[in-house]
């Protein structure tokens, strides 16, 4: 599709417009826009899974994550000023051109030389997956047959990977001392309109999420983007009642126990004799049922640590510390 | 084309992580490395034409599937990456007070000393 | 024959749209430009959508859009609406009533 | 054989099961755990060593390499994996009675565990990369557990600079994969075969080399691995985890990826020179360190760039030197990191200058803690000796020889300001009551032996394990003991003269911003990139 | 089949429109007012693309966009709001 190239040249002016800009607001706000640019480029070069989870996680949840945290910080405009007026600021220019200019020659060498000595020596993975992936696996969608039974080494440590990022956030922002931002989420109450059809969205979008999981390998989706779906319902959620309603304690052993579901799952992947029975889609189905939860319990986590940071919520407050 | 943009970004992110002396726009600037390496990555298995692969296409029509797989799993080391780095971010600045490389760095020496 | 209706409809729905991205552009002031943008492009999706609708026939495909175009008449204003309302919110001064 | 899959994924499952018992169960438990963990690897390794190709190469669900993924035993890497559970195991014994000790810390060492036997059994590069990044995240977390209020410009420091290095290890993927198709290690190197001209690879190396060369800290780009080491908030445990073991993966892989692309493309004269400079700078700054633990964390940095040396020099006996090295130094490197963990924890404080009288007050960590120190200068007798000594012995020009001599001079006379903690007398004696728990000291002891027991022994050892012959004459080993006293007896006199100037506080002020690391890495990418482009133009 | 196309170039420059706006729009709500009519119009590029391909898992594609372009605009307008 020749359209694509338009998204190109919107990415890289989004790109170094969000790098020059000066306030960090801003520069979070253009990252998100790329990302969304990102995502539907994708969908032009035929990789629908991968645009979808582009657009659920990079712009939607990296844009909140980022907001969230300089949100106490960006208000003092006036430190801003002060600090671009003083005399260094020649100093600094003067260093950002020199680079610049070295960076422009060295990136041109390193490119042109790229596509100078540029080979393709034939794709064996290529040729053995698309020709074999239904009957190996009997999933339908390719991708969801690689990342859930050939490569699934590489799920598991995706999803211990997300566990421990959500542990070293959970840890990181529970430090006790620190003087405490404003806290002035919290405490806002917001419009009565969103309260109201978002409380009518929620079924919808549950099911909708659930549906994305469950047929992950029939059609584009699967674990990853159905359980950040899932997880958010939990956002909107925070927006309609101001009360938290589910409590982070019970949610990270959820998680973790999604997690010990998962290792057991695929542990079944090694009998030779379960896996040309016909049980081969019954642990696609499965496995993308245990992802899809331990991401929507792991991402509600990242999102409930992020937005009350400062304040724990009445409900929550004595069980809240880490388990 | 897309290739010659991934590389672009690429070292845009890292200009941006050598010039800019702000830890938030570091942490931008390495979400925009990982973008366009997840680009460089797609864009080496597509050619044009192609469909994307599900089973209604025929096998010679399919896109390779290999590198979405694996971007999925990058898309996520990229979430939990950052929120990592913004949870320390958002502590560094309750500690700190500013956000300039230079200034952490004299703080921390002074400390130490 | 649905060819012919959906084709047109689909013009028409690119004028709204165009409109919609003009008038942003013709606007000084923002209470202004959310105004008249949000609702021209939330009518321009409803025709471009019927335009798909009508060309597509009735099958599954069209229950789908269908969907979409619900959840999507129902969230957008919404999204509108709470960005007007941030910006209320924070003091964004209202226009002169003579722009 | 067991499976190398079970070794990796046990472990993990383990820590995650960890979570859901009480911290008393869970520390008996990780004990019981890690003795098993070492009979199964001391299993594999004997397996493996009467098999007749030394080599095994497992695939996860049978699925063949080019579509599955596959992990490589060969001896080399189920050595680590010995090294690795018996590290473990005294650490765990180490931190049996530690007050920050619960589930989750052990939850955390356990899959930290796990991940670095992946590593060392990894044979498929993206495997590799989620490997690190996984990694990465949970030493960030290990290196903060303490949460005061320093650590958290060290830890973000560490964490963003090996994010910045994994995207380039990533790109150096991509590149790969779009020009040979294939993921895994030995399937890549016969797909390079098919490639008609080897430019090509210059690109993909270049990236994966940059990424690979900051993880294991050499010249330009070591400024993150001291002062994430040596942090205050990191428990003992954590840093000698992380100097001792966590360093060595990166280094092992970067000596596989070398062997892939070694018949196309060679760096090694460049890697000569930078780990021998390596070497000297990082004795330089451990001797203008006032901080224990920084000291120890610089001269790990010293160390490596040693090994490094001892690899680039692509002969036998200096690769099997350098080889045996790298599990002397992780023995006695540990050993150095928690004796100073004991230390700091009785006196309370950091400061070389305000401790003395260790020899008095406890005689046991003391005994292990010269041993440690006998091992790293390689003094004769003593397993650092052994491994040096080889790796002179393959240096064919004396310009190399007199090289090595040069750093392991920096080492000992940064050590023999080290060595000041045993004499004297406590100034302020009244916090020299030793509450420590006594396992700690025995623990510390009983490492300090192996690193005598791995030098006496080492031909047999390296027989065992490697069924490798290696030829020690004496009169050369002579000849390196001589060396070592004439250096001993230099360092006093180098050291007294330096101490006088007061260059070393200005050497201490010496560091490194953020943007500096990442011009480095720039500046490393593109020097290395040109010398590649140059040194292989078309005629 | 040539008229999808002319429709979808439309909306790509559209896109880049909006894009313009949100970058040069001076008070951050404006960047929010691009940012969700840009999404909008992906939405809509998103449907005549799966018109035109007949391939209706894409339809599902723009129902989640569509639904993420909601959080993400009421979550951004939440957090811009400054209280000086």
């Amino acid at each position: 599709m020749p359209v694509t190239i338009v998204f190109l040249l919107a990415m890289v002016v989004l790109a170094v417009a969000s790098i020059q800009v000066r306030k960090a607001e801003i520069a979070v706000i253009y990252l998100g826009i790329f990302s969304l640019f990102n995502a539907i480029f994708y969908l032009f070069y035929s990789a629908p899974d991968l645009s979808l989870a582009e657009a659920v996680i990079g712009s939607a949840l990296a844009t909140a994550l980022f907001l969230v945290a300089i949100k106490g910080y960006t208000l003092r405009r006036t430190q801003i000023k002060s600090e671009y007026r003083s005399p260094k600021m020649r100093l600094a220019l003067f260093g950002e051109l020199f680079w610049g200019v070295v960076f422009l020659t060295i990136g041109f060498i390193v490119i042109s030389f790229y596509f100078g000595t540029v080979q393709d020596v034939g794709k064996p993975a290529w040729y053995h997956y698309v020709r074999s992936f239904i009957s190996d696996t009997g999933a339908r969608n390719a991708v969801t047959a690689i990342y859930l039974n050939y490569r699934v080494f590489d799920t598991l440590f995706e999803a211990l990977l997300l566990l421990v990022g959500i542990l070293a956030t959970a840890y990181f922002l529970e430090w006790p001392e620190g003087k405490e931002p404003e806290e002035e989420i919290a405490t806002k109450p917001d419009s009565e309109i969103v309260a109201r059809i978002s409380g009518l969205l929620y079924p919808f979008i549950l099911l909708y999420g659930f549906y994305i999981i469950v047929n992950g390998h029939l059609t584009p989706g699967g674990g990853f983007q159905g359980g950040a779906i899932l997880a958010s319902v939990f956002i909107i959620r925070y927006f309609a009642q101001r009360r938290l309603g589910i409590n982070i304690f019970i949610l990270q052993r959820l998680e973790k126990s999604f997690f010990l579901g998962i290792i057991a799952l695929s542990m079944l992947l090694l009998l030779p004799e379960f896996m040309n029975s016909d049980f081969k889609v019954f642990h696609l189905v499965l496995m993308n049922i245990l992802i899809g939860f331990k991401v929507c319990c792991g991402l509600a986590i990242l999102f409930f640590c992020f937005i009350f940071q400062q304040t724990k919520v009445e409900d929550t407050k004595g069980r809240s510390e880490r388990g | 084309m897309a290739e010659l943009v991934s590389f672009i970004i690429f070292f845009l992110g890292l200009y941006a992580l050598v010039v800019k002396r702000s830890v938030i726009k570091s942490i931008i600037a390495l979400v925009l490395m990982e973008t366009a390496v997840i680009l460089y990555f797609v864009s080496g298995g597509f050619e044009e034409g192609k469909l994307p692969p599900i089973s209604d296409a025929l096998p010679e029509q399919m896109v390779d599937p290999l590198p979405q797989a694996l971007m999925i799993t990058a898309i996520v080391i990229g979430i939990s990456s950052t929120a990592v780095a913004l949870a320390m971010y958002s502590q560094l600045h309750r500690k700190y007070g500013t956000d300039d490389w230079k200034k952490l760095m004299k703080i921390r020496l002074e400390e130490d000393a | 024959m649905s060819e012919l209706v959906g084709n047109v409809l689909m013009g028409v729905a690119l004028v709204f749209m165009t409109c919609g991205v003009y008038g942003i552009f013709r606007f000084r002031h923002f209470y202004l430009r959310i105004l008249i943008s949000s609702k021209v492009d939330t009518v321009g999706f409803i025709t471009l959508t019927a335009g798909i609708m009508v060309k597509s026939g009735l099958n599954f495909f069209t229950l789908k859009v269908l969907i979409i175009v619900v959840f999507f008449v129902l969230t957008n204003p919404l999204a509108t609406h709470s960005i007007a309302r941030s910006a209320y919110k924070s003091q964004y001064p209202l226009p002169e009533d003579d722009v | 054989m067991i499976p190398g899959y079970l070794f990796v994924l046990v472990p993990i499952a383990f820590g995650t099961l960890l979570f859901f018992t009480n911290s008393r169960q869970a520390k008996r438990g990780v004990i019981i755990f890690q003795l098993a963990l070492i009979l199964a690897s001391l299993y594999n390794l004997t397996k493996l060593r009467f098999l007749e190709s030394h080599v095994s190469i497992e695939t996860f669900a049978g699925w063949d390499r080019i579509i599955g993924i596959s992990l490589k035993w060969d001896l080399v890497s189920s050595l680590f994996v010995m090294l690795t559970a018996g590290l473990f195991f005294f650490l765990f014994l180490f931190d049996y009675r530690g007050d920050h000790v619960d589930q989750l810390f052990l939850m955390l060492l356990c899959t930290i565990q796990g991940l670095i036997i992946g590593i060392f059994l990894a044979h498929d590069f993206f495997n590799v990369f989620i490997l690190y990044e996984v990694a990465t995240i949970l030493v960030s977390i290990l290196i903060m557990f303490r949460k005061d209020k320093q650590s958290v410009y060290d830890g973000i420091f560490y964490l963003l600079t090996n994010l910045v290095a994994m995207t380039f290890f990533l790109f150096g993927i991509a590149l790969l994969y779009r020009m040979l198709g294939v993921l895994d290690f030995a399937l890549t190197r016969e797909q390079m075969a098919l490639l008609s001209d080897r430019r090509a690879l210059i690109l993909p190396y270049t990236f994966l080399v940059t990424a690979l060369s900051l993880k294991i800290a050499i010249l330009p780009l070591f400024s993150w691995l001291p002062r994430a080491h040596a942090t205050p908030s990191a428990p003992s445990t954590v840093s000698a985890l992380l100097s001792g073991l966590f360093v060595k993966s990166s280094l092992y892989l970067f000596f596989r990826i070398r062997n892939i692309f070694d018949p196309f493309l060679e760096l090694t004269e460049l890697f000569l020179i930078l780990g021998w400079l390596t070497a000297l700078f990082g004795a330089l700054l451990a001797l203008s360190q006032k901080d224990i633990k920084l000291i120890l964390a610089y001269s790990t940095v010293s160390q490596l760039g040693l090994i490094t040396f001892g690899l680039s020099l692509n002969q036998d006996l200096a690769f099997w030197g350098a080889v045996y090295h790298i599990i002397n130094h992780a023995i006695f490197k540990s050993t150095l990191f928690l004796s100073a963990g004991i230390i700091s924890e009785i006196y309370r404080t950091r400061d070389i200058e305000r401790i003395r009288g260790v020899g008095k007050g406890m005689p046991l960590v003391a005994a292990g803690t010269i041993f440690a120190i006998l091992g790293v200068t390689g003094a004769p007798f003593f397993s650092g000796s052994m491994s040096k000594y080889w790796i002179v012995a393959s240096a064919k020009d004396n310009l190399t020889t007199l090289g090595i001599y040069l750093a392991n001079f920096g080492t000992i006379t940064c050590f023999i300001r080290y060595s000041r903690i045993f004499f004297g007398v406590q100034k302020n004696s009244e916090n020299s009551s030793c509450s420590l728990w006594k396992m700690q000291h025995i623990v510390v002891f009983v490492m300090g032996l192996f690193s005598l027991f791995g030098g006496l022994f080492a031909r047999e050892l390296i027989i065992l394990f490697f069924a490798k012959q290696l030829p020690v004459d004496p009169l050369s080993y002579f000849q390196k003991i001589m060396i070592f006293f004439a250096s001993l007896i230099g360092g006093f006199f180098v050291l007294r003269v330096i101490e006088r100037t007061g260059i070393l506080k200005k050497i201490r002020e010496l560091d490194l911003s953020f943007n500096s690391v990442a011009a480095f890495m720039f500046l490393f990418f593109s020097m290395s990139f040109l010398y590649l482009s140059l040194k292989y133009a078309p005629q | 089949m040539i008229f999808e196309q002319v429709i979808l170039w439309v909306l790509a420059i559209l896109a880049v429109a909006l894009t313009l706006r949100a970058v040069l729009g001076p008070t951050p709500w404006d960047r929010i007012l691009g940012f969700n009519l840009l999404s909008a119009k992906i939405v809509m590029i998103i449907a005549i693309c799966a018109f035109i391909l007949k391939k209706s898992y894409l339809l599902d594609v723009a129902l989640i966009y569509s639904l993420f372009s909601f959080v993400g605009t009421v979550i951004i307008a939440r957090f811009v709001e400054k209280r000086d």
